[in-house]
C-alpha cells in the first residue's frame, strides 16, 4: 500500500522456537535405567559367555566386536564352535517361541572371521614374567593366551609331537576339521607364544630347567590315561582304549581293525570311536554296548543320534562280562544282562549274551596319568587345571579352567588382569521365557536362518540385555531415548519417567528406578 | 530388523512437549508425521493437543499449526488447504488434528460438511474417549462402561460410543481408516497411502490416555495392543466408503477383560455389564467382518 | 423541479412485482432522474401480500424508509382488496389498478373505501398478457404491463424508456414483453366514477 | 464511468469480484442471500477470479475464511442476524489471530421472535470482538467500503466487517457508478500480508497463552485498531484520487448554529438529512466507523455547532443499558474538558490486581493527559 503510515510490525501469538527448549526432564519420578541380567544361554554355558551381547555385535555385521566379547571369556570360538555341546542352546528362551538361537553355528561363524581377519601384533614380543604351560590342550592353550594378552611370556611344553592335546588327538576330525585348530595354534605363535613339542616335563624337559627358567609352572596335561577293562581276555592284542585308539587314528596311523569291533562304554569318546572306526576302511559292522539305558548315556545325544544313522549298532543294559580269545585275539565277548534302578546297576540272574568280537574298543572313562606327575618337583610354584584337575569334562570346561589359571597367575605375578574380562552374574536372577515382552518383538516373524549369521544373530531376544532393538526409542513418546555412541541412551532433559521404555522391552533389560539416578 | 534411526525418528515431532508421561495423543503424531513428511501443516481444534503444540514462544513440531476454535477445525482446515493452493503450494498436505471431542461431538458439523465436500485434507482424531484436556468428562466417544467426571458412580456411560468410521464412510470419502500406536508399522503404511490420495481423508486413531483412562503411564502401548487384540478396537480401512479392508487380524481374539482390568475407568462394574460389554463387542466384530467379507 | 414523487406497488408473491417496481426505476433512471426501487417481504413465500416502493426525483439523495404517503399506488392484482391499498394515498393521487374493464363496478373497486379524493387509472393487464401468452407459473405475467402504465399515467417515463428498462431487467419472452408494456403505456385509462357506476376514460 | 441501478447486495457482490478476492465462503441468510448468489454466479462463470465455497454454516463460513487467510489469502464471507450469532467465537478468535478477513453483514432483527428487519443489534453487538466496523449508507458507499476494507484490514492485520442495513440497503435498487477495469486496476493490489501458515516459516500460532501475554496481545490490539482512522484517510486520499469520492469516520450536515444535533449509523442518515431542510437549527451526525469508535471525530464534528441537544438514533437496543450508540457517544462525550479524569485500568487478559498495583495506581499522580479523554492505564505496564 502506498502512503506514509507504514504496516504494524505485530506479535502474534506465535511460537517459532523449538520444543526442545522446554526441559520436561525435571517432571520425572522415575528413570530407565538398563540393567544387564543373564540370560538362560548365558548361565548355561561353562565359559559364561556373555552370549547375548556377542550376538548383538553379530546381528550389527560387527564381528571385530563380537570377537572381542567373546574372547572375554573364550579366544576360541571355532574350536568350541564346532566341538562344543551346547547347552546355552538348549536353554535359551527363543526355543519355547519357536526354534533357539543357532549359537554354536555363530559362534563358529566368529570364530571363522576372527581367523579369516587376524594380525600378528605389531610391537616388540612379550618378554615380562615367564610361566611354563605344560600341556597343550584347551586348558594350556586358553591359559597361554590369557597370559600372553596381559604381557606375561608363555611356553607350553606338549609331550606329544603335535599341539592341541584332546583337540589334536582325541576328538575326530569330523567334529574338528584340523585346519581350525592348526589356524588357531599358528594365530598363538604369532601372537608370540612359545612351544615346544615333543618335550615331556621330567623327561626331554629336565624339571631343573624349568625351575631355573620359570617363574610359575601351570599344569594342564589333561586325563590321558583309559580306566582299564578289567575282564578276562582284556590284555590280548586286538583290545585297545579308545582314547589310544582315537589318538593314533589322530596322528595318522594305520589301525589295522578286525570286524565286527564292539565299542564299549557310553561316553562321547565311545561314540566318537565307534564313528571312527565305521570310518576305517574295510569296516562296516561296529557295535556300541552300553551298561545302563540309552537315556543314561554321558554322549551327547545328538552325537548318539549321528552315530546311530551312520550305522553304528546301539545295545544297551550289557555289562561286559568276560572275552573269548581265538589265537590270542578277540573271538567273542560276552555280556551280563543289567538293569539300572535308581541309577545304580543290577545284574540279572539271566544267561550272559554273545556277540562275536574282531576288535574290542573299550571307553570306560579318563583319568590323570598320576604317575607321570609324581616326576615334577613339589618346590616348583605349580598351577593345574583342566581334565587333570576336575577329570574328564568338556572343551569349554578345559578353556574356562585355562582362564581362571590364568587369573591366578597373573594375581600371584602381581600384574592386572586385562580390561574386558567377563564379568560374572552370580546373584541376578536369571531372565525367564515368562517374563519376556514377545507381544512387540520384532523379530518374532523371524525363522532360522543358518546359512546367514547376521540374519540368526537377529532372531536373539536378548534376554536380559539390551539387543538393540529400538523398540525404547520407538515407543518413548518424549523422543528421549536415542542411538548414542552405538547403544540406546536415554537423553534425561526429556525423559518424563513413563516407563513405556522398560514396560515394552522385549528382553527386559530395562527397569524404572525411583528418584534422581542417572540411567546407566 | 529396525535401524537405530528409524526407532528414533520422532517425525515432526520435538523432544520437550508437555503432553503427559506415556502420552498416546503425542505417540500418534510422532507417528503419523512420520509418514506425512514435512510438507504438513497442522490445524489443531481445542484437545490436549492445544497444550502439547507448545507454549509459545515454544513449538512442538517442525511444521506449521494453527490453533483454531473447537467447532470449527474441519472448516479452518479446509480454507487453509485451498489457501496454500491459492498461493501455489499444492504439495502441503493439511493435517486436522482433533480429540474425540472435537470430532465425535462439537466438530460434527464441520466434519460432516467438509468430508461432504471432499475437501483435500487429512482429518486425524485421536481418541482418548472422553474431554481428557479438561479432566475427562463423557464425550460420545466414551465407551459404555465407562465411569467419567460428568458420569460418577454409581453411574457410567450406558450409551454405545458412536461408530465414527462408519458415519465418516458414509459420506464416500475416498478414504477413512483406523489405526493405533502400538501398530506403528499399520498406522504408518495407512498414513503413507492417505498422503497418495487427494480428497477427504478420515483417521480414527485410538490414543490412550493413561491418567485419564485410570491406568499406568507404561501401559499405553500395551492397552493399544490389547484393545486390538481382542478386536474392541479393530484395524481396518475403507476406501470410497466401501470397500472395507481388515488391516490386521489377530491370531487369537483376547478377552475384552484383559483390556478392561487395567482401567479404573471401568472398575467396579458388575458382572452382567461386563457380560454385555464382550457381547458387543462381538457382534460389533461379526458387523464388520460382515463388511469385509 | 421535479418534486420527489413516491410509488407503492401491491402484489403477491411471485408476481414479479419487487421486479416491477426495479423496472420503473430503471426507466425513470433512463429519464435522467433519480430513482430507487426496494421492498419488504418476509420469508419467500408464493401468494402472499408483497408490498414494493419506488421513490424519484432530482436529488440523488432521499429518504430511507418505507413510502408512508404515496403519490401513486400501483395494484397488480384486482383480487388484492382491503383499506390497505389505498391507505396514505395522498390527496389528488393516483390508484392504478390491473382490473378487467367493464361498464359494472368491479369487486375491486367496490372494494374501496368511499370518500376518497383520488383519481383511478385501469388497464385490463392480465387480457394483454394472456393475449401475449406471457405467464408466470399459473398467473398472468404483468409487471412489463403495469409498468407501462404507470410511465404513462405518472408521465415520468416515455415508452422509450420503459422498453429499454424492460429490455436491461426482463430477460425471458423479451419481444411479446416489450409488447405487452407498450400495450399497457396505450391502454391505461382513467375511470370516473358515475354515481355508483365507474366508466373509463382515455387518457 | 458507467452508472447502473443496482441493489446493496449487488454492489456488495460487485465489489468483491472486483477487489481481487482469493477465496469467498458463505451461508445463506435473508437478506444476505443475494450476495452470496451473485458470488456464485460469478464463479461459476468464471468471472470471480477467485474461489467460492458454499459451506454447511455460517460458523463454517467464517472458520473457511479463518484458515484461508492464515494461509496468506485474501477472504471475504457475508453474513446476517443470526448467522453472525452464530459465528461469534469466530469473530472473536479471527481479531485475535490478527487474520484480515472482510464480510458484508447486512442487519436483520435477533430472534425471538423471529423478524427480517434491519435491527442493527446483529453487528452492534460484535463490537467488543476487535473487527473494524464500517456502517454504509448508500449502495455507492458499499461498493466503495468494501473495495477500501481489504486495503484496511490487510495493512493492520485486522478483521473488517462493512454493516448494510438488511432492505433499506440491500434489497434497494439505485443508481450506483461502478469504476473502469483500468481504475480498479490503479486501486486495487494484490494481498501482501504474510501467511500465518508457511512450510518455509513453521510456526505454531495462538497456541496456549499467559494472562500477561494476551494482555501485551489485546493492548496491541486495541492500539492497532486506533490507527484505523489514519490508515482510513490514507486509503481514501488514493481511492479520491482515481474515483472522486471519499468517506470520513464521521460525517457532520447543517452543523454551523445547529442547536440540536441528531446522530446515527447506516441507512437513517439520508433520510435525516432529506428532512433536515425542515427542522430549524438541527444539524446531524452519522458514524461511518464505529469501531474503532471516532470519540474525537464526534468531538470536533459538534465543537462546529451549537448543541444544546443531541438525539441519537439507535436502531437497536442493548436492554437493561439503551442504545448502543448513545452509550457510546456519552462516553465519548463525557469528560470533554469540564467533567473529572477518567481513569481506567486495563486488566484485559484476566491478569491479577495485584496490592501493589491498586496502591500504584492510588497514589501516584497521573501523568499528563491532557487530549486524552479517558486516561488507560494497562494494568500489565504496572509492576
Amino acid at each position: 500500500m502506498a502512503g506514509t503510515s507504514k504496516p504494524a510490525v505485530y506479535k502474534y501469538s506465535r511460537g517459532a522456537q523449538p520444543g526442545t527448549a522446554a526441559r520436561t526432564g525435571d517432571w520425572r519420578f522415575l528413570t530407565p535405567n538398563w540393567i544387564y541380567r543373564p540370560s538362560p544361554c548365558r548361565i548355561a554355558c561353562p565359559l559364561g559367555s556373555e552370549i547375548p551381547a556377542w550376538l548383538e555385535a553379530v546381528k550389527r555385521e560387527r564381528f571385530d566386536e563380537a570377537w572381542r566379547i567373546l574372547r572375554r571369556s573364550n579366544p576360541f570360538p571355532a574350536i568350541s564352535g564346532a566341538v562344543c555341546f551346547h547347552p546355552c542352546t538348549e536353554n535359551c528362551n527363543r526355543g519355547q517361541l519357536d526354534e533357539s538361537i543357532a549359537i554354536p553355528e555363530l559362534e563358529r561363524a566368529v570364530g571363522e572371521w576372527r581367523q579369516k581377519h587376524y594380525r600378528p601384533p605389531a610391537g616388540p614380543p612379550v618378554t615380562r614374567g615367564r610361566v611354563a604351560v605344560i600341556g597343550s590342550g584347551p586348558a594350556g592353550l586358553s591359559c597361554a593366551y590369557y597370559l600372553n594378552r596381559a604381557g606375561i611370556g608363555v611356553t607350553v611344553f606338549e609331550r606329544a609331537p603335535v599341539c592341541g592335546g584332546l583337540l589334536a588327538l582325541g576328538i575326530p576330525q569330523y567334529r574338528l576339521p584340523r585346519a581350525l585348530l592348526s589356524r588357531e595354534l599358528e594365530m598363538l605363535k604369532d601372537d608370540g607364544i612359545i612351544f615346544e613339542t615333543g618335550v615331556a616335563a621330567g623327561g626331554e624337559l629336565p624339571l631343573d630347567r624349568l625351575n631355573e627358567e620359570y617363574d610359575l609352572l601351570f599344569l594342564a596335561v589333561g586325563a590321558q590315561k583309559e580306566r582299564p577293562l578289567n575282564i578276562p581276555g582284556a590284555e590280548a592284542a586286538g583290545v585297545i582304549s579308545a582314547y589310544e585308539f582315537l589318538r593314533r587314528v589322530n596322528l595318522g596311523e594305520t589301525v589295522r581293525l578286525v570286524e565286527p569291533v564292539i565299542v564299549v562304554g557310553g561316553g562321547n569318546a565311545a561314540v566318537d570311536a565307534a564313528r571312527v572306526a565305521l570310518l576305517q576302511e574295510g569296516i562296516t559292522r561296529v557295535s556300541l554296548v552300553y551298561r545302563r539305558t540309552r537315556k543314561e548315556m554321558p554322549a551327547t545325544a545328538d552325537e548318539v543320534d549321528a552315530a546311530e544313522k551312520e550305522g553304528v549298532q546301539l545295545y544297551f543294559n550289557l555289562s561286559p562280562q568276560a572275552l573269548r580269545l581265538e589265537e590270542e585275539r578277540p573271538a567273542e565277548i560276552l555280556f551280563e544282562q543289567t538293569e539300572t534302578a535308581e541309577g545304580k546297576i543290577k545284574v540279572l540272574p539271566a544267561p550272559p549274551r554273545s556277540f562275536a568280537c574282531g576288535t574290542l574298543i573299550y571307553a570306560l572313562g579318563q583319568q590323570p596319568d598320576w604317575e607321570a606327575l609324581g616326576r615334577l618337583s613339589r618346590e616348583l610354584t605349580l598351577f593345574a587345571g583342566g581334565d587333570l584337575v576336575s577329570g574328564p569334562s568338556t572343551v569349554p570346561a578345559a578353556i574356562q579352567a585355562g582362564r581362571l589359571a590364568a587369573a591366578g597367575i597373573m594375581e600371584r605375578l602381581k600384574r592386572r588382569p586385562g580390561t574386558g574380562e567377563a564379568q560374572f552374574l552370580e546373584g541376578k536372577p536369571v531372565v525367564g521365557f515368562e517374563e519376556l515382552n514377545l507381544a512387540a518383538l520384532p523379530s518374532a516373524h523371524l525363522t532360522r536362518r543358518l546359512s546367514d549369521p547376521v540374519a540368526e544373530a537377529g532372531r536373539c531376544i536378548g534376554c536380559g540385555t539390551c539387543s538393540s532393538c529400538g523398540l525404547c526409542a520407538l515407543y518413548c513418546p518424549d523422543l528421549a531415548v536415542q542411538w548414542r555412541r552405538e547403544r540406546y541412551d536415554v537423553n534425561l532433559d526429556y525423559c518424563k519417567g513413563c516407563g513405556l521404555c522398560a514396560r515394552e522391552c522385549p528382553a527386559r533389560a530395562l527397569v524404572m528406578k525411583g528418584g534422581w539416578e542417572d540411567a546407566c | 530388523m529396525i535401524t537405530p534411526e528409524e526407532a528414533q525418528n520422532g517425525g515432526l515431532l520435538y523432544a520437550g512437549h508437555p503432553a503427559c508421561p506415556g502420552c498416546g495423543a503425542a505417540l500418534s503424531v510422532r507417528y503419523l508425521t512420520r509418514a506425512l513428511g514435512e510438507k504438513t501443516a497442522f490445524v489443531i481444534t481445542a484437545s490436549c493437543w492445544s497444550i502439547i503444540a507448545g507454549l509459545p514462544p515454544l513449538t512442538s513440531l517442525k511444521c506449521p499449526i494453527l490453533h483454531c476454535t473447537f467447532p470449527s477445525a474441519a472448516a479452518v482446515g479446509s480454507g487453509v488447504k485451498r489457501g496454500l493452493v491459492r498461493k501455489g503450494d499444492r504439495e502441503t498436505n493439511v493435517l486436522v488434528l482433533s480429540g474425540d471431542g472435537g470430532t465425535f461431538d462439537i466438530g460434527l458439523q464441520a466434519l460432516s460438511g467438509a468430508a461432504q465436500r471432499n475437501e483435500d485434507i487429512i482429518f486425524v482424531c485421536y481418541d482418548n474417549e472422553a474431554y481428557m484436556n479438561t479432566g475427562g468428562q463423557t464425550s460420545s466417544a466414551t465407551p459404555y462402561g465407562t465411569r467419567t467426571a460428568t458420569a460418577p458412580f454409581p453411574l457410567y456411560q450406558d450409551r454405545p460410543k458412536k461408530d465414527m468410521i462408519r458415519i465418516m464412510a458414509a459420506h464416500g470419502i475416498p478414504y477413512a481408516a483406523t489405526a493405533t500406536v502400538a501398530f506403528v508399522d499399520d498406522m504408518h503404511r495407512k498414513f503413507a497411502a492417505a498422503r497418495e490420495i487427494r480428497g477427504f481423508r478420515f483417521f480414527h486413531l485410538l490414543s490412550p490416555c493413561p491418567p485419564g483412562w485410570g491406568a499406568e503411564p507404561d501401559e499405553t502401548i500395551h492397552l493399544s495392543r490389547l484393545a486390538v487384540e481382542s478386536c474392541l478396537f479393530p484395524l481396518y480401512e475403507v476406501r470410497d466408503g466401501e470397500h472395507y479392508t481388515l488391516t490386521y487380524r489377530p491370531a487369537q481374539k483376547k478377552p475384552l477383560e484383559e483390556y478392561l482390568k487395567l482401567q479404573r475407568r471401568f472398575h467396579s462394574l458388575e458382572k452382567e455389564q461386563l457380560e454385555a460389554m464382550q457381547r458387543q463387542l462381538d457382534l460389533n466384530w461379526q458387523k464388520l467382518l460382515q463388511l469385509i467379507n | 423541479m421535479l418534486e420527489m414523487t413516491e410509488f407503492r406497488f401491491h402484489g403477491r408473491g411471485g408476481q414479479g412485482i419487487v421486479l416491477a417496481a426495479a423496472v420503473f426505476a430503471e426507466a425513470i433512471f433512463r429519464e435522467g432522474l433519480y430513482a430507487r426501487a426496494f421492498s419488504l417481504f418476509g420469508a419467500e413465500r408464493r401468494g402472499a401480500p408483497v408490498t414494493a416502493f419506488v421513490r424519484a426525483g432530482q436529488e440523488r439523495l432521499m429518504p430511507r424508509c418505507r413510502v408512508y404517503r404515496p403519490d401513486y399506488v400501483m395494484v397488480i392484482d384486482p383480487t388484492m382488496t382491503g383499506t390497505a391499498i389505498p391507505a396514505g394515498l395522498k390527496e389528488g393521487g393516483v390508484l392504478l389498478v390491473n382490473d378487467r374493464e367493464s361498464e359494472e363496478e368491479t369487486p375491486f373497486l367496490s372494494s374501496l373505501p368511499p370518500g376518497g379524493s383520488y383519481r383511478i387509472y385501469r388497464v385490463d393487464a392480465s387480457a394483454i398478457a394472456w393475449k401475449h401468452h406471457l405467464t408466470i407459473g399459473s398467473f398472468p405475467a404483468v409487471n412489463a404491463i403495469m409498468v407501462g402504465a404507470l410511465a404513462r399515467v405518472s408521465g415520468l417515463a416515455s415508452l422509450e424508456s420503459v422498453r429499454a428498462a424492460v429490455e436491461k431487467r426482463i430477460t425471458a419472452r423479451l419481444e411479446d414483453n416489450l409488447q405487452a408494456a407498450a400495450e399497457g403505456y396505450r391502454q391505461v385509462k382513467e375511470v370516473t366514477a358515475v354515481g355508483r357506476n365507474f366508466q373509463a376514460r382515455s387518457l | 464511468m458507467p452508472v447502473e441501478m443496482i441493489t446493496g447486495n449487488r454492489a456488495a457482490a460487485l465489489a468483491v469480484q472486483q477487489a481481487g478476492v482469493d477465496l469467498v465462503s458463505a451461508y445463506p441468510i435473508t437478506p444476505q442471500t443475494a450476495i452470496v448468489e451473485d458470488i456464485a454466479d460469478f464463479w461459476a462463470r468464471g468471472e470471480l477470479g477467485g474461489e467460492f465455497v458454499s459451506v454447511e454454516s455460517e460458523y463454517a463460513a467464517l472458520s473457511y475464511c479463518c484458515g484461508a487467510s492464515a494461509a496468506g489469502a485474501r477472504t471475504f464471507t457475508a453474513t446476517s442476524s443470526h448467522g453472525l450469532a452464530f459465528m461469534h467465537e469466530m469473530t472473536h478468535w479471527i481479531a485475535g489471530a490478527r487474520l484480515p478477513v472482510v464480510m458484508a453483514v447486512v442487519n436483520r432483527a435477533l430472534g425471538a421472535p423471529w423478524c427480517l428487519d434491519p435491527d442493527q443489534g446483529d453487528s452492534l453487538s460484535q463490537r467488543d470482538t476487535g473487527w473494524i466496523q464500517l456502517y454504509c449508507a448508500s449502495a455507492q458507499e458499499i461498493f466503495d467500503t468494501i473495495l477500501q476494507a481489504f486495503p484496511l484490514s490487510e495493512s493492520l492485520l485486522l478483521p473488517c466487517m462493512v454493516v448494510l442495513d438488511g432492505f433499506y440497503l440491500s434489497h434497494t435498487y439505485e443508481a450506483v457508478e461502478l469504476p473502469e477495469p483500468e481504475q480498479v486496476k490503479r486501486f486495487v493490489e494484490p494481498p501482501r500480508f504474510a501467511a500465518q501458515v508457511d512450510p518455509l516459516q513453521p510456526a505454531n500460532m495462538h497456541g496456549l497463552a499467559s494472562g500477561e501475554e494476551v494482555s501485551r496481545l489485546v493492548r496491541e490490539r486495541h492500539r492497532d485498531l486506533q490507527r484505523v482512522p489514519a490508515v482510513l484517510k490514507e486509503i481514501n486520499e488514493r481511492f479520491a484520487a482515481i474515483f472522486g469520492r471519499r468517506y470520513a469516520p464521521a460525517e457532520g450536515k447543517a452543523l454551523e448554529g445547529a442547536e440540536t444535533v441528531v446522530v446515527t449509523a447506516g441507512s437513517i442518515y439520508e433520510t435525516v438529512v432529506s428532512a433536515l431542510p425542515g427542522l430549524d437549527k438541527t444539524g446531524m451526525i452519522r458514524i461511518k466507523v464505529f469501531r474503532p469508535f471516532p470519540a474525537e471525530e464526534l468531538r470536533s464534528l459538534l465543537k462546529k455547532s451549537e448543541a444544546r441537544r443531541i438525539i441519537v438514533i439507535d436502531r437497536n437496543c442493548s436492554p437493561g443499558a439503551g442504545g448502543i450508540l448513545a452509550q457510546e457517544l456519552k462516553s465519548a462525550l463525557y469528560n470533554d474538558g469540564s467533567g473529572p479524569l477518567v481513569q481506567n485500568l486495563l486488566l484485559a487478559g484476566g491478569i491479577d490486581l495485584s496490592p501493589q498495583m491498586l496502591r500504584q495506581l492510588v497514589m501516584e499522580a497521573p501523568a499528563d493527559c491532557s487530549g486524552d479523554l479517558i486516561m488507560e492505564q494497562w494494568g500489565v505496564d504496572l509492576r
